[in-house]
């Protein structure tokens, strides 16, 4: 069943069965919107945090799905500053995947704050000492240009496409692409970098605290640098799941190896310099706080020292050797694994760098705080994943996301 | 259609370009910031100039002076008051946070009867005149039935012009039951009175003394004026004076230079200890001893009969027997000893925790017998007897009246068997209990206190007011007594009105303060005193006649006038003229002397051992198999023990590990936790012989092991739900253990389990 | 970070707080409480969620009875300096809108509720939980709003707040001497409720920079410390105690490190006037 | 954000931060505008004209 509104020469499921689809995950997009509006209409009491964790899971939420909607800068970066012309077969699906993560981290964002109708302050009445001052300004500007980067991707679908301005608009946004996409790399440098400012500046948190260049700690580069690294992973791992879920090949092979290979050289340079960070401050600038490195994975019921044994082995080095091998890289199952990994990795160190902050004590007369979500964080926490599935549906029915489709499932 | 859309294109472009340029979204951003910072229902207090009004505190007997700041008539906050004589200042979390009850839920706010069951909270409001006439009718029909002395009143205090009040009104109308409700000054006014031979209020002159010994006094947490205590805190710990006597690490312990901690319930011992080595060592003064006191060494009565001496009782408390008994070694005994007897001003005093038991008489007598041995009465830095307020105008009473007089008290007090027991409310519900027929009190009276949350059994108390047919309360708030009452009359918040605060316990100096209206009147409430000269009047003849008074405060200006002056303007009055006696003229017991042997001690079976204050160990109820532990309630300056419940700002202030949703921490050391398999946190069954309840368990160091300490003042069940509902109520697991000589509680714990819940 | 108002010298208000003297009363809190309108629920227990802009902290030295020993720990805000001395304190460089300050000429940590959108970051940067957030509307039962104090306002759902020093009786004193035509204020005009109630007198309130003012000795006294010094977050509320037990509940140490080691406190600060 | 807030100032912290985010914007407004108008252009000129590119 075609319709002029699905692109040519592609076969997508029946509207009855997308209508299904679609109705399943609304249900908890709808699950996910009523929480939301509770947390609107009577407060942040509605959620787990207390006075011990300002930031909690939301925060988390953010900074991991910024991390890792990394890959549409990095593979915008690559695609038109670098220029890698054979990732403009991923790089709509990869603005796609970033636009749903930066509309989820605002979302989030406008949730996360106690008075929501005074959010704008931060704008108007920024403080430019402030990381999440850097946060909200290069994450909207950033947001703006994702937008311009879908908008043309959008005006693809037939319908749209008649129309000449449109049709026009789309072409001139294609020809100046590369100058947003500079923009965009810039302004993600700076938010990524400040998303791990906003652990790394605080020097009343040994935990967190971390030393640096000029203004930045290292956190600053480690997460804009571990972002450009994982970001791609996500989209690979997301363009995998796509093609399992509809059951044909979008992207070549080749491809995902060209991104895993990327990945895993920046993974294992990131690593490198996580490891020396880490080794810095669990030997240097701790100690200098009066804290010791087990002080920080003890006494408590869940941060042991395996979560930095699962970050920095398990979920970085691993996937990082894995990837920068021909051999890891051209086994399917291998590569998927590792880019998992590596998306589990970077989850693991935005956990650690937002809610262990919190937790642990820090005058010796007090004990780790304990923190336990309520469903309303948890269903608006689930709310992007639902809403990135509906826009990614749609995205692939209408709109022709990857070039190679056709030439891939021929026959269609 | 092409232009269409293109128009419509370049009206939503322009549209939109267009409304960012006017002002629109601007301002709108701007009301939207505006209203957010100005949501109607977060309140803006009323601005206006301050104005300080001075008055006295009277949540609890302390009687601290206090300036209120208020503002267009409404009480703002409160400080202690800097030049008032007994707290200098300093005032504790309950006074400051005053206003809190006063503009708070928990107020009664006009004259009601009850509808519903006893303790349903039902009611319905009445006017004063329905109200004053119910009261009054019930009491005229008892009259009429001759039976006015079936009428009890309960106050907190007896001395000042309400209690007064209450106590003429009640010999008017021909009942000589007036009970004021316990305290540990209930054993120290009866051990001032068996040795000296006065009634009065027991003066401790803290400020003056070099040496303090505290026998379990929780001097930081309640004990006598907490202001005055908190105020000369600093002065204990700089002078390193104080030396603290008891099982748990308290408040006051940790402020003392020598923490003692002795078995609980081995106070008296460990006195007796004391004076052993005094006596041994000849460290005691023997100018008093020699020619001011009696009954040190044996002496010989009028029928020639050889009586045993304090000196030779003294005999049986070796240190090495003390030590056995309060788990104190011998040295410290000793030292302790030496350092009491050698300091120039030495004081012991008594009455555990905060004060709230009375505690037995061998102890008081033994620590009033410590402050003899080193001569320290009616010396600066010691012991003086305060005496009563004298000032009352004459009166005459019916025959109905004298014939009620004549009839015994209800609670045993001033009887053959307790003698010089003044009042005995925890007797009384025995005595109600235990009744064939009808409850031998018929009408109650409670104007003062919160009885059925302050008396230890509170459930047996409970069954005993069920038998009272009538229950009157005067009380400002809805405690759980006025919410068992079966008519309230609420008086006045103590913000709202008039009232004098004599002396209070332990201050060495004879002060009157006063209490005055700082904000006008919020509800439809009566002075106390005025709904007594109302329901006198009611009552008419001999009653109507000995109240005269137009109103309370006429009385009040009549009978303080030579005061009145001082008092309106300083807000107190100290007697220039008081001045403890000397030793030649101090003492009114048969003797004339001081006596080490209370000759006055009621003492059934003649044996001396039995008149002079040995050790008598307190049997606590319960078998010590079935509960093997020990259950002591501990007093918290954060937590209001008395008839007041903590306001909600003083629950704010208690910690997580003292009170954690609803349910209460008691302390046991780490041994016994280990003992009972307990860890931190978990949720028991604590069981006592009066009842059980449900508690958390903290792990305490400083608690001597084997032992359970819960926070007095938590499980309240009425006020409001701002403070019903948090923890359990220790009274509720505490029983009455009746000192033999005097009829007082002196059931200081309860032997108990914990079990995991 | 404001400008100092004119003839008016640098202050540094300060605090020390003698914990050899403090016996854990609470009357302390609830004056806090009674002045800054701070509001009260009906469940108060989980301290935190609970709005308390000073808080009494019981400690213990850990020692098997009897030798145990108990100290409680007065906690207002610090107040601090932060770490070059220069005002940026964890919480003031954190605050994305500028609704927390440091105010040049008294060295307080303001907080502006009606410019808070409730962010919270400044909650994660204070290494003292001195920050509490609003996460309910207000509400005063009864009538309790009339106890209300008009100089301080209350606050709304969703903003953070925490002690400010009782920053408005320092605007009412100031006011008074201006209109009596002074320049500076006299130590015992601007005092916080907290030290003004404290029936113990163990807070001692005060310019830390004024010779004259108790506090400025006290501060020097070989037993002074502060809060996690090791952070160099410079906080103005020092404390004094003889106790070495004490010390070392106030800070963080490694193996073999000793209070006895550190400098004293004043040492490390380099304020100039 | 504007030099009109209260807590604007003239210092260098300002004019870097600031600074590099009104470029941004200029250079994301410049684009758009540029993008905007020259498809505006083209559609008049180009009316009915091919639909081909890339």
């Amino acid at each position: 069943m075609t319709t002029p509104a699905i692109p040519e020469g592609v076969k997508r499921c029946s509207t009855r069965k997308f209508a299904i689809w679609l109705a399943v995950v609304g249900a908890v997009l709808l699950w996910g919107v009523y929480a939301m509006f509770l947390v609107w209409y009577k407060g942040l009491n509605q959620t787990g945090m207390n006075d011990a964790y300002g930031f909690a899971l939301w925060i988390w939420a953010d900074l991991a799905v910024i991390a890792l909607g990394g890959g549409a800068f990095f593979s915008g970066f690559l695609t038109y500053i670098i220029g890698k012309k054979e990732l403009k077969n991923v790089i709509n699906y990869a603005v796609i995947i970033g636009f749903i993560c930066y509309s989820s981290a605002l979302l989030i964002l406008a949730l996360d704050i106690g008075q929501p109708l005074r959010g704008w302050f931060i704008f108007w009445h920024a403080n430019v000492h402030s990381m999440l001052t850097e946060v909200a300004f290069c994450l909207s500007c950033y947001f703006g240009v994702l937008t311009i980067e879908f908008i043309p991707v959008v005006l693809e679908n037939p319908k749209l496409d008649r129309i000449p301005f449109l049709h026009h608009l789309s072409h001139n946004l294609h020809e100046v692409m590369a100058v947003f996409a500079a923009t965009g790399v810039f302004l993600s440098f700076f938010h990524q970098g400040s998303l791990g400012g906003v652990a790394g500046v605080l020097y009343g948190r040994p935990f967190a605290f971390r030393e640096g260049l000029l203004i930045w700690p290292w956190t600053f580069f480690l997460f804009t640098w571990s972002a450009a690294a994982v970001g791609p992973c996500f989209t690979v791992m997301v363009t995998w799941l796509t093609e399992k879920v509809t059951r044909k090949k979008l992207v070549k092979q080749e491809i995902f190896q060209l991104l895993g290979k990327i990945s895993g050289w920046m993974l294992l340079t990131y690593m490198i310099a996580k490891i020396a960070d880490t080794l810095y401050w669990a030997v240097v600038t701790a100690p200098s706080k009066g804290f010791a490195l087990m002080d920080f994975y003890s006494n408590n019921p869940v941060y042991g020292i395996w979560i930095l044994i699962a970050e920095l082995v398990v979920c970085g080095l691993v996937p990082a050797f894995i990837l920068i091998s021909r051999k890891g890289r051209e086994n399917n199952t291998m590569l998927i694994t590792a880019m998992i990994l590596a998306v589990i990795g970077v989850c693991i160190n935005r956990w650690v760098m937002v809610l262990q902050v919190m937790a642990a004590p820090l005058l010796p007369f007090q004990e780790w705080y304990m923190y336990m979500p309520t469903w309303q964080e948890v269903a608006t926490t689930i709310l992007p994943v639902a809403y990135g599935i509906i826009l990614i549906s749609l995205a692939h029915r209408y709109l022709p996301v990857f070039p190679q489709e056709k030439e891939l499932n021929p026959g269609n | 259609m092409k232009i269409d859309r293109r128009c419509f294109l370049s009206l939503v472009i322009g549209g939109a370009v267009g409304t960012t340029l006017t002002p629109v979204p601007w301002k709108l951003t701007d009301d939207i910031a505006i209203w957010t910072q100005n949501w109607p229902w977060t309140p803006t207090p009323e601005k206006g100039p301050s104005v300080y009004k001075k008055s006295v505190c009277t949540l609890c007997n302390g009687g601290c002076g206090i300036n209120v700041r208020t503002v267009k008539g409404q009480a703002k906050t409160i400080a202690g008051q800097a030049d008032y004589p007994v707290n200098r200042g300093s005032l504790c979390p309950m006074g400051i946070s005053a206003t809190q009850h006063l503009y708070g839920p928990s107020r009664i706010q006009s004259p009601m009867k009850r509808t519903g069951d006893r303790g349903q909270g039902k009611w319905e409001k009445i006017s004063w005149a329905e109200a004053i006439s119910t009261v009054s009718e019930k009491l005229a029909e008892l009259r009429s039935r001759k039976k006015p002395h079936t009428v009890a009143c309960i106050a907190e205090s007896d001395r000042g012009t309400v209690p007064y009040l209450l106590q003429r009104f009640l010999t008017a109308y021909g009942s000589p039951n007036f009970i004021r409700t316990p305290s540990s000054f209930d054993a120290q006014e009866q051990a001032l009175y068996l040795t000296q031979g006065k009634h009065g209020t027991i003066g401790y002159d803290l400020a003056n003394a070099e040496f303090i010994l505290s026998f379990g006094c929780a001097l930081m947490d309640g004990w006598g004026t907490p202001g005055q205590m908190l105020s000369a805190s600093a002065d204990f710990k700089q002078k390193n004076k104080l030396v603290q006597v008891e099982p748990r690490l308290s408040d006051t312990a940790a402020l003392a230079s020598q923490w003692v901690a002795a078995k609980p319930g081995t106070e008296a011992a460990l006195a007796l200890g004391l004076a052993h080595v005094i006596v041994r060592d000849n460290l005691y003064n023997k100018d008093f001893v020699d020619n001011y006191a009696f009954g040190f060494e044996a002496w010989e009565d009028e029928n020639g009969t050889v009586h045993q001496g304090y000196k030779s009782l003294l005999k049986q408390y070796p240190p090495k027997k003390v030590a056995g008994i309060t788990g104190i070694d011998k040295g410290t005994i000793e030292s302790l000893a030496r350092k009491f007897s050698r300091a120039k001003h030495s004081v012991a005093i008594c009455g555990r925790g905060s004060g709230m038991v009375p505690g037995g008489m061998d102890e008081a007598l033994a620590v009033f017998a410590l402050n003899a041995l080193v001569g320290n009465i009616n010396q600066p830095g010691g012991v003086t007897a305060i005496p009563e307020p004298d000032y009352w105008p004459e009166m005459q009473r019916d025959k109905t009246a004298s014939n009620g007089m004549q009839q015994p008290r209800v609670d045993g007090a001033e009887s053959d068997r307790f003698p010089n027991t003044r009042y005995l409310l925890n007797r009384v519900p025995e005595a109600i209990n235990s009744a064939k027929d009808e409850s031998p009190i018929q009408a109650l009276l409670v104007a003062g206190g919160n009885p059925l949350y302050t008396m230890a059994d509170t459930e047996t108390a409970k069954k005993a007011f069920d038998k009272i047919p009538f229950i009157a309360s005067f009380s400002t708030y809805m405690d759980e007594t006025a919410q068992y009452a079966d008519i309230l009359l609420p008086n006045h918040h103590f913000l709202e009105r008039y009232e004098d605060v004599p002396t209070p316990a332990g201050t060495p100096t004879r002060v009157i303060g006063l209490t005055r209206p700082v904000v006008e009147t919020r509800h439809d409430t009566r002075h106390i005193g005025d709904t007594l000269i109302n329901i006198a009047g009611s009552l008419g003849g001999f009653i109507e006649n000995a109240f005269p008074w137009g109103n309370y405060e006429e009385f009040l200006k009549q009978t303080l006038a030579g005061q009145w002056d001082s008092l309106e303007k300083q807000g107190y009055w100290v007697d220039p003229e008081f001045m403890p006696p000397a030793w030649e003229e101090a003492f009114q017991t048969p003797s004339g002397k001081y006596e080490f042997y209370p000759s006055q001690r009621s003492n059934p079976s003649g044996k001396d051992a039995d008149a002079l204050p040995g050790f008598r160990q307190v049997e606590l109820p319960g078998v010590q198999e079935k509960m093997p532990l020990t259950l002591m309630p501990y007093a918290s300056a954060r937590i209001a023990g008395g008839a007041v419940a903590n306001p909600p700002f003083m629950t704010k202030t208690v910690d997580a590990d003292v009170i954690r949703d609803g349910d209460v921490f008691v302390e046991i050391n780490p041994k016994t936790a280990k003992e009972h398999d307990f860890s931190e946190g978990d949720a028991a069954v604590l069981k006592t012989p009066a009842g059980k309840a449900r508690v958390r368990i903290h792990l305490f160091e400083g608690l001597m092991p084997g032992l359970v300490a819960m926070p007095v003042g938590l499980g309240h069940a009425a006020f409001s739900d701002y403070i019903a509902g948090k923890g359990a109520n220790v009274n509720a697991l505490l029983t009455d253990v009746t000192d033999p000589g005097s009829g007082l509680n002196a059931g200081w714990g309860s032997r108990a389990s914990l079990v995991k819940a | 970070m404001t400008k100092q108002a004119r003839h008016t010298k640098t202050k540094r208000y300060g605090m020390v707080i003698d914990l050899d003297r403090c016996t854990g009363c609470g009357a302390c809190m609830v004056a806090c409480y009674a002045e800054n309108n701070v509001p009260f629920r009906k469940d108060e227990s989980d301290k935190m969620l609970s709005l308390n802009w000073l808080r009494v902290f019981k400690v213990d030295n850990g020692k098997p009875f009897p030798d145990t020993e108990i100290c409680y720990i007065p906690k207002p805000c610090m107040q601090c300096d932060g770490r070059h001395m220069e005002g940026h304190s964890p919480c003031v460089s954190v605050c994305p809108a500028v609704a927390t300050d440091y105010d040049e000429p008294t060295g307080v940590v303001s907080q502006i509720y009606t410019r808070c959108f409730g962010c919270r970051y400044c909650m994660a940067a204070c290494p003292y939980h001195a920050r509490k957030f609003n996460w309910w509307d207000p509400v005063w039962p009864a009538d309790m709003e009339k106890y209300l104090n008009p100089d301080v306002s209350a606050r709304m759902r969703g903003v953070v707040e925490k002690c400010s020093f009782c920053y408005h009786r320092y605007q009412k004193a100031r006011d008074s001497a201006y209109v009596e035509g002074r320049d500076e204020i006299a130590e015992n005009e601007y005092q916080p409720a907290c030290a003004e109630a404290c029936p113990t007198r163990a807070i001692t309130f005060g310019d830390l920079l004024n010779p004259e003012h108790e506090v400025y000795e006290l501060s020097r006294s070989k037993k002074a410390f502060r809060l996690l010094e090791k952070l160099k977050t410079n906080p103005k509320v020092y404390y004094l105690t003889a106790k070495n037990w004490v010390r070392r509940k106030a800070d963080n140490y490694l193996e073999g490190e000793s209070p006895a080691d550190r400098k004293p406190a004043h040492k490390a600060e380099t304020a100039s006037h | 954000m504007f030099p009109f807030i209260f807590e604007w100032a003239w210092d260098i912290s300002h004019l870097v931060f600031m600074g590099a985010l009104w470029y941004a914007l200029s250079i994301i407004g410049a684009g758009l505008t540029y993008c905007i108008i020259k498809s505006l252009y083209d559609t008049a000129t180009q009316e009915g004209g091919d639909n081909a590119h890339h």
